[in-house]
């Protein structure tokens, strides 16, 4: 069924390409978006004018042998248009609009946490737009920017092709609020990438016996470059004796974790902060 | 004789009896007191999918996907249609109020079967203030059956014309009507055969056999055969989407428990429900009915037929619906039939209502006016005292909700309610999401829904462990069907909820109800099911439903009833010699 | 260029243009029945960078793309927006929306046909949180003013196609129509 | 006939309601009607009834006649008995409906009893079974219940200051720009899998831990997958799970297949979701006395005391216990519902059952308790 179609297709064509069904109208090559054109026609009287592209629909009545004049409203989304004159016959033409400078970034950072001291642990993307929200493609360079404060620690500027551009580095050696920034021209866009402590290492308990039981605390836990773990992390502190175990699930307050528990006899306590195990301490019995 | 003496003794105007219905009824349904009861809002949400999908019965917006073709659609298709010029609300109650109307037309007619003119007139007039009817109307939301019931009476006086005097325009209106029953609701017209029909068949046939009509025993017969044949081969074709719904997927739920099938014995709250209220001041009637009926042998089919429905309506009371009716005893509810019972009453009670006012005159019309007001009265007093009917959840304003559901994309998941009882219906109606929940049992495909003996996911907690199993198993595949949205009313739920992955996201109003979401639900898919009426059962569904019912307005229109010659105010008509002491 | 009113060559030139454009209608009703309604969509994703595009992603773009572009069309055909929820996304689905809008304020209508698309993946970044795509679309397109084609033309046409992953799909963020590089 | 018949009509009408209230037809499944007869017989001639009117009263909650099937000699008082009963606090046992029970006699003279029910609750959470024994004495020719004495929690008055920590997420609208949302789930990773058949069917269990920072909301999926790689079942963790886990914590999970045999699955695809929430590091329930002890029936039973540390009233809690084979392996995850609400500083005892199957395997264990606390979910 496809080739009857094909030849319909190109009889068809061809007939109207005698009766002149689709004449060319004389269209700008290309505008930028935003920006105003024109389309001029010839003859006389009335015709039906359609403008049809991404976002746009319009059909009004022109006079012929005037110009229509294209508002930067109906031009502002980049893409191709379509242009036709219609009175007894059609007359059409195609034109693209193309993206305006850039005004704005949409940048993707991540992660927006990451452990310090990890390799090709920070990336992000950047696309320039303009301000109709079209995608730029002209070619420009991206710079990008990782600051602590107001200490810069790494700039790279990127030649964006095909309206993108990238990076990817590894986070740093201390934990806190890292500023990434990508600049194309005066347009800035800001992200923040959280560096927080590793695991921690060397977790380590003391403890003493009290009337109710025994109280159990950590030293200050870090990682193992020093970073304070953040607060709210939870250490297990387990609490083994003859009767049985306690256990307690307690958050990490200003770098401490605490907790009470009921034992009565000669207890072994032991921690742990997700996989990271602590050292073991024995506490004897009531006196 | 003086003139109040006088408009006793003559029969009451059906015009009249019209009147006075829509002067009871009518400005009840204006306020729109019908729209709290239980199941108004499922009409509506039916009658809204073939307002806007008249010819596809699968509606998507309940349990995942469900054909509509597994209830009889007629009144909702009218309110479908009435909706466009008035609202779905108010096309409710307009078709509502056309049963409400009709109901004591009909009556009038059946009666006329059993009494004369004067008795059925005061029949017909007792009719518009039945409990029974105030129940289904206003608590209970049943307008199928109402509208069904209303319809089935118009249809049996054809039946036995048709079968007494072999009119064929009889015939024709008889099954034209009765298919319209039908498609209104199918339940009323299979038990209406027995218990409706089958009084009037007896009745025929012991006319036939005394020579009180001009058909034979035989003719009688026959000709109810015809007619049977006839209706049978009718609804089997005016509904065949629902037969072929019914044969393929047959309800094999567990049975969900429900009020009307207690023994009312055993809790005082149930049997003010489903007896005391629909009987009112009826219950005062039965010795009258129980002599009155069997004292005469034309009235003995109309006794046992009423005997037999109100056994039925006292569900578990008794053991007889288990023991005949089976299986389907767990699937039907009984307040139908207690409403059922009371229309076969009436003819009797008319009867009472006329020896009454002939002997007692003024006061007889005062202590029955007082009667019937009091029973119609004490069925809306009911409507707020009733301890089981919970008015919290109606007070409550649901639009946050389908606001919620209708922005930012909500509706590519789906949802379900908790704690809203029938008000889900009026979410499901005016929200674009699908629900894995509703509320209509007996289209219920999910295992989740099935397999526990719980209703709507909704109520849970009122079916006990049951419920509380069949909305955790329907949690637990939340995923599976894009469940994403659970809307809470009420705070017994929010321990599962917590324990089991949801999170509240937002509150509404003052904190009546609360949104809770599930964040690894992925959008909702297409469930992919078998009971997809194809494209020519939606077809069917959408013409011969409705056309069966303008054919039997046209058919009342263009066949007009010949004016039968007034009775001399016999009692029953067609009375036999050792009756003639009733005549006046 | 206007014909001259009442010449012969004007009278001859709208007797075949209404008995080309009535054949046209005639062959494509007659065609109808095979014409592929299903958008063929080719992915070549070797040229994709940063990351490698993983198997079960490219099979989802397919999917997705094809997906969107059956809903662009169904959209721009019917005058209704409905079909273009869930395939997009941001900036994408608000133009495709103003189209729809615009349309049913003019009486347009536009119909894609025989769609055909060759995608490239250009860039997908680290993270697979976006993927640049460039497309070589062929089609038919068709306008109508109220019913009535007034254009009609097969085209070849390039988009640059950024999506990115929803909740169970991957949506079309931009698409961008440019001129042939 | 005139009379006949209507004396037959009432007659047959009464015989069928009294052959319904005693016979065949007695109407089961009904809501607030107990399983079982609930006919109430005012005069309780044996224990089984005295403790079935008891009981049946309590479901109705008609306290008053329940409180006269008590005998005077018990340690209790109407409140304090509808508060055993209801609950207090919000507990669990607020929320939950007496739905059936069994009782059978443990010993029985002529005037005192012994009987042991099987209570059987319908919760939010599921339906709960609780096993209760009773003293019953003869007082005259009726037999009562006598209640021991309840022990209702109190805690004395005090100021307990909170200084945990709180996550709060400040979310933008739906409206926000593509991009300028820069806060990644957090990351949570599976520690530990592993895949059993029970009597039940396959089960996928073992444990989760929160990597992150910040406070993660967790669901585990698992997908079994086929010889010819389709999927035979896809499931969820459920409430076998700690569902919010705060940095480092780790949570048990267990993901049930009813019905399904594991020597038909070749894979198991495991599928972690985690979402950033707001929570609170608050309260701090420590589990005391752990330890594995056999009941009266021989059964494995864990038993604890869950305290709370907190000054808030924790109304529900959820204990998820993993327990380990010598190996540290999980060979299962089981889990149980606190139906006591724990007071601030309080503590109550709970237990969860340990399979015959596991029991011997079973060296060490982990409980994680996950809590419900009314107007703050």
């Amino acid at each position: 069924m496809r080739r009857p179609l094909l030849i319909c297709a190109v009889l068809c064509l061809a007939a109207c390409s005698i009766a002149g069904v689709a004449q060319d109208l004389r269209v700008p090559a290309s505008v930028t978006a935003g920006e105003e054109a024109t389309i001029p026609t010839t003859g006389s009287g009335k015709a039906t004018f359609y403008l049809v592209g991404p976002g746009v629909s319009r059909k009004n009545d022109v006079s012929l042998g005037e110009e229509i004049h294209l508002q930067g409203q109906d031009l502002r989304n980049a893409g191709d248009y379509l242009a036709l004159v219609c009175s007894d016959t059609c007359h059409t033409g195609t034109f693209y609009v193309i993206a305006a400078k850039p005004s704005s970034l949409t940048f993707l950072v991540h992660p927006s946490r990451v452990p310090v001291g990890q390799g090709d642990a920070i990336s992000g993307v950047a696309f320039p737009f303009d301000q109709f929200k079209n995608l730029v493609l002209a070619p420009a360079t991206v710079t990008f920017q990782l600051a602590v404060g107001d200490k810069p620690l790494f700039s790279r500027p990127v030649r964006a092709q095909n309206g993108v551009a990238w990076f990817r580095t590894a986070s740093g050696k201390s934990a806190g609020l890292v500023q990434v920034i990508a600049s194309l021209d005066d347009v800035t866009a800001k992200r923040a990438v959280q560096q927080v402590a590793s695991e921690p290492c060397n977790l380590r308990i003391t403890g003493q016996r009290i009337p109710i039981g025994v109280l159990v605390q950590t030293e200050p836990v870090h990682d193992c470059a020093g970073n304070v773990v953040p607060d709210g992390t939870i250490v297990t502190f387990s609490a083994t004796e003859a009767n049985g175990k306690s256990t307690v699930d307690a958050p990490i307050k200003q770098g401490i974790a605490r907790a009470q528990m009921e034992a009565s006899g000669t207890t072994v306590v032991s921690a742990a902060s997700g996989v990271v195990m602590g050292n073991e301490l024995r506490i004897g019995g009531k006196p | 004789m003086s003139t109040t003496t006088q408009s006793y003794s003559r029969p009451i105007p059906i015009l009249a009896i019209v009147l006075v219905a829509l002067a009871v009824h009518g400005p009840l349904l204006l306020m729109q007191l019908p729209a709290g009861s239980f199941d108004a809002n499922f009409h509506m949400f039916f009658a809204s999918h073939y307002a806007h999908h008249w010819f596809n019965p699968w509606n998507e917006k309940w349990f995942g996907g469900f054909s509509q073709t597994t209830y009889p659609p007629l009144t909702h298709q009218w309110i479908a249609l009435l909706s466009t010029v008035a609202g779905l609300k108010m096309g409710y109650m307009l078709v509502q109020l056309i049963a409400v109307l009709l109901l004591p037309v009909g009556v009038f007619r059946f009666a006329r079967i059993w009494v004369d003119d004067r008795a059925a007139s005061y029949a017909a007039l007792g009719s518009v203030f039945l409990g029974a009817l105030a129940f289904l109307v206003y608590q209970a939301g049943q307008l199928a059956t109402v509208s069904s019931a209303a319809l089935y009476l118009n249809a049996l006086p054809y039946f036995y014309e048709w079968m007494t005097e072999a009119r064929a325009r009889s015939l024709i209106k008889g099954v034209a009507i009765s298919l319209a029953a039908a498609a209104a609701h199918h339940v009323t017209l299979i038990f209406g055969v027995v218990l409706f029909a089958g009084p009037v068949l007896w009745v025929a046939y012991l006319d036939a056999r005394d020579e009180r009509v001009s058909g034979s025993v035989g003719g009688v017969l026959s000709r109810a055969a015809v007619f049977a044949v006839l209706v049978g081969a009718g609804v089997g074709l005016v509904l065949l989407p629902y037969w072929l719904a019914i044969i393929q997927h047959p309800i094999h739920q567990i049975p969900i428990p429900h009020d009307s099938r207690a023994n009312f014995l055993l809790n005082s709250t149930t049997a003010i429900n489903y007896f005391v209220i629909p009987y009112g001041a009826l219950i005062l009637a039965l010795p009258f009915i129980l002599i009155r009926g069997a004292s005469s042998r034309r009235l003995r089919p109309l006794l046992m037929g009423f005997w037999v429905t109100m056994i039925f309506g006292l569900g578990g009371t008794t053991p007889v619906p288990k023991w005949l009716l089976g299986r389907a005893y767990e699937i039907l509810t009984f307040e139908r039939f207690t409403f059922w019972a009371t229309l076969l009453a009436m003819p009797i009670v008319g009867i009472l209502a006329i020896q009454l006012l002939d002997r007692f005159r003024s006061k007889a019309a005062v202590a029955l006016s007082l009667a019937a007001v009091g029973t119609v009265g004490a069925a809306l007093w009911w409507l707020t005292a009733n301890p089981y009917r919970s008015t919290g959840m109606a007070a409550t304003n649901v639009d946050p909700v389908v606001a919620f559901l209708n922005r930012d994309g909500h509706d590519a998941y789906r949802y379900i309610t908790l704690g809203f009882g029938s008000e889900l219906a009026k979410v499901s109606t005016y929200t674009s999401a699908g629900s894995v929940d509703g509320d209509y049992n007996s289209a219920r495909l999910l295992p989740e829904m099935t397999h526990y003996g719980s209703a709507q996911l909704t109520n849970a907690k009122f079916y006990g462990s049951a419920g509380m199993a069949s909305l955790r198993a329907m949690l637990q595949h939340a995923n599976r069907y894009g469940l994403k949205y659970i809307f809470v009313h009420d705070t017994y739920y929010e321990p599962l909820l917590t324990f089991v992955g949801w999170r509240k996201i937002e509150t509404f109003g003052t904190g009546e109800i609360t949104a809770w979401s599930k964040d690894d639900v992925p959008p909702a898919h297409k469930i992919e099911s078998d009971a997809v009426p194809a494209p020519w059962q939606g077809l069917l569904w959408g013409i011969l439903p409705i056309g069966v019912s303008f054919l039997a307005i046209f058919l009342e229109l263009l066949l007009p009833e010949q004016r039968r010659v007034p009775t001399a105010a016999g009692i029953p008509v067609r009375a036999e010699p050792s009756e003639q002491h009733y005549v006046a | 260029m206007n014909p001259v009113p009442g010449s012969a060559i004007a009278h001859l030139r709208r007797a075949l243009r209404v008995v080309s454009v009535s054949a046209f209608i005639s062959c494509l009703a007659l065609s109808s029945y095979a014409a592929d309604s299903v958008v063929q969509v080719q992915l070549d994703t070797k040229n994709a960078t940063p990351r490698a595009v993983e198997s079960l992603t490219e099979r989802g773009i397919l999917r997705d793309y094809r997906f969107a572009w059956t809903s662009i069309a169904q959209a721009v055909e019917l005058n209704t927006a409905d079909p273009l929820e869930g395939p997009f996304a941001g900036e994408a689905k608000r133009l495709l929306r103003e189209t729809v809008v615009s349309q049913q304020r003019s009486g347009l209508s536009r119909q894609y046909v025989n769609q055909s698309h060759r995608l490239e993946a250009v860039f997908y970044a680290p993270e697979g949180d976006v993927i640049e795509l460039h497309d070589t679309a062929e089609y038919e397109i068709r306008i109508s003013d109220g019913g009535k084609i007034i254009h009609d033309e097969h085209v070849v046409m390039h988009f640059v196609v950024l999506m990115t992953p929803g909740a169970d799909r991957w949506v079309i963020r931009q698409l961008q129509a440019v001129p042939k590089s | 006939m005139k009379f006949t018949l209507p004396i037959i009509l009432v007659v047959a009408t009464a015989a069928l309601m009294v052959l319904a209230l005693f016979g065949a037809g007695q109407a089961h499944g009904t809501v607030g009607i107990a399983a079982g007869s609930a006919v109430y017989t005012p005069k309780a001639s044996t224990p089984e009834q005295a403790l079935k009117n008891l009981l049946v009263d309590v479901q109705r909650r008609n306290w008053d006649r329940a409180m006269t099937a008590v005998s005077k000699t018990s340690d209790t008082n109407k409140q304090m008995f509808i508060q055993d009963w209801t609950g207090t606090n919000g507990s669990l046992r607020s929320f939950s409906s007496l739905e059936g029970f069994e009782s059978r006699p443990l010993h029985i003279t002529n005037d005192e009893a012994q009987m042991r029910v099987r209570l059987h609750w319908t919760t939010p959470v599921g339906p709960l079974e609780d096993v209760r024994d009773f003293r019953l004495v003869r007082e005259g020719d009726v037999w009562k219940t006598v209640l021991p004495k309840v022990q209702l929690p109190s805690v004395p008055s005090q100021v307990i200051p909170v200084t945990y920590l709180r996550w709060d997420l400040v979310s933008g609208g739906a409206a926000d720009e593509w991009g300028s949302k820069n806060v990644d789930a957090p990351h949570v990773r599976i520690i530990s899998m592993n895949a059993v058949d029970s009597a039940e069917g396959a089960v996928v269990m073992g444990e989760v831990v929160n990597e992150d920072t910040v406070p993660a909301f967790v669901n585990v999926n698992a997908t079994l997958v086929d010889g010819a790689g389709s999927a035979i079942d896809d499931e969820t963790s459920f409430d076998k799970i700690d569902h919010v886990l705060l940095p480092k914590q780790v949570s048990p999970y267990r993901i049930d297949f009813p019905n399904i045999n594991l020597k038909n699955v070749k894979n198991v695809r495991m599928d972690v979701k985690a979402t950033l929430v707001p929570a609170s590091a608050d309260p701090v329930i420590g589990v005391m006395n752990q330890k594995i002890e056999s009941d009266v029936q021989g059964k494995s039973v864990l038993h604890g005391d869950l305290l709370n540390q907190s000054g808030q009233t924790v109304n529900i809690s959820h204990v998820v216990v993993s327990f380990y084979d010598n190996n540290a392996k999980v060979v299962w995850v089981a889990d149980g519902y606190e139906d006591h609400a724990l007071l601030p500083q309080s503590s109550a005892p709970f237990a969860v059952e340990i399979p015959k199957s596991v029991a011997s395997k079973v060296q060490n264990f982990h409980v994680v308790v996950n809590q419900y606390s009314l107007g703050r979910s």
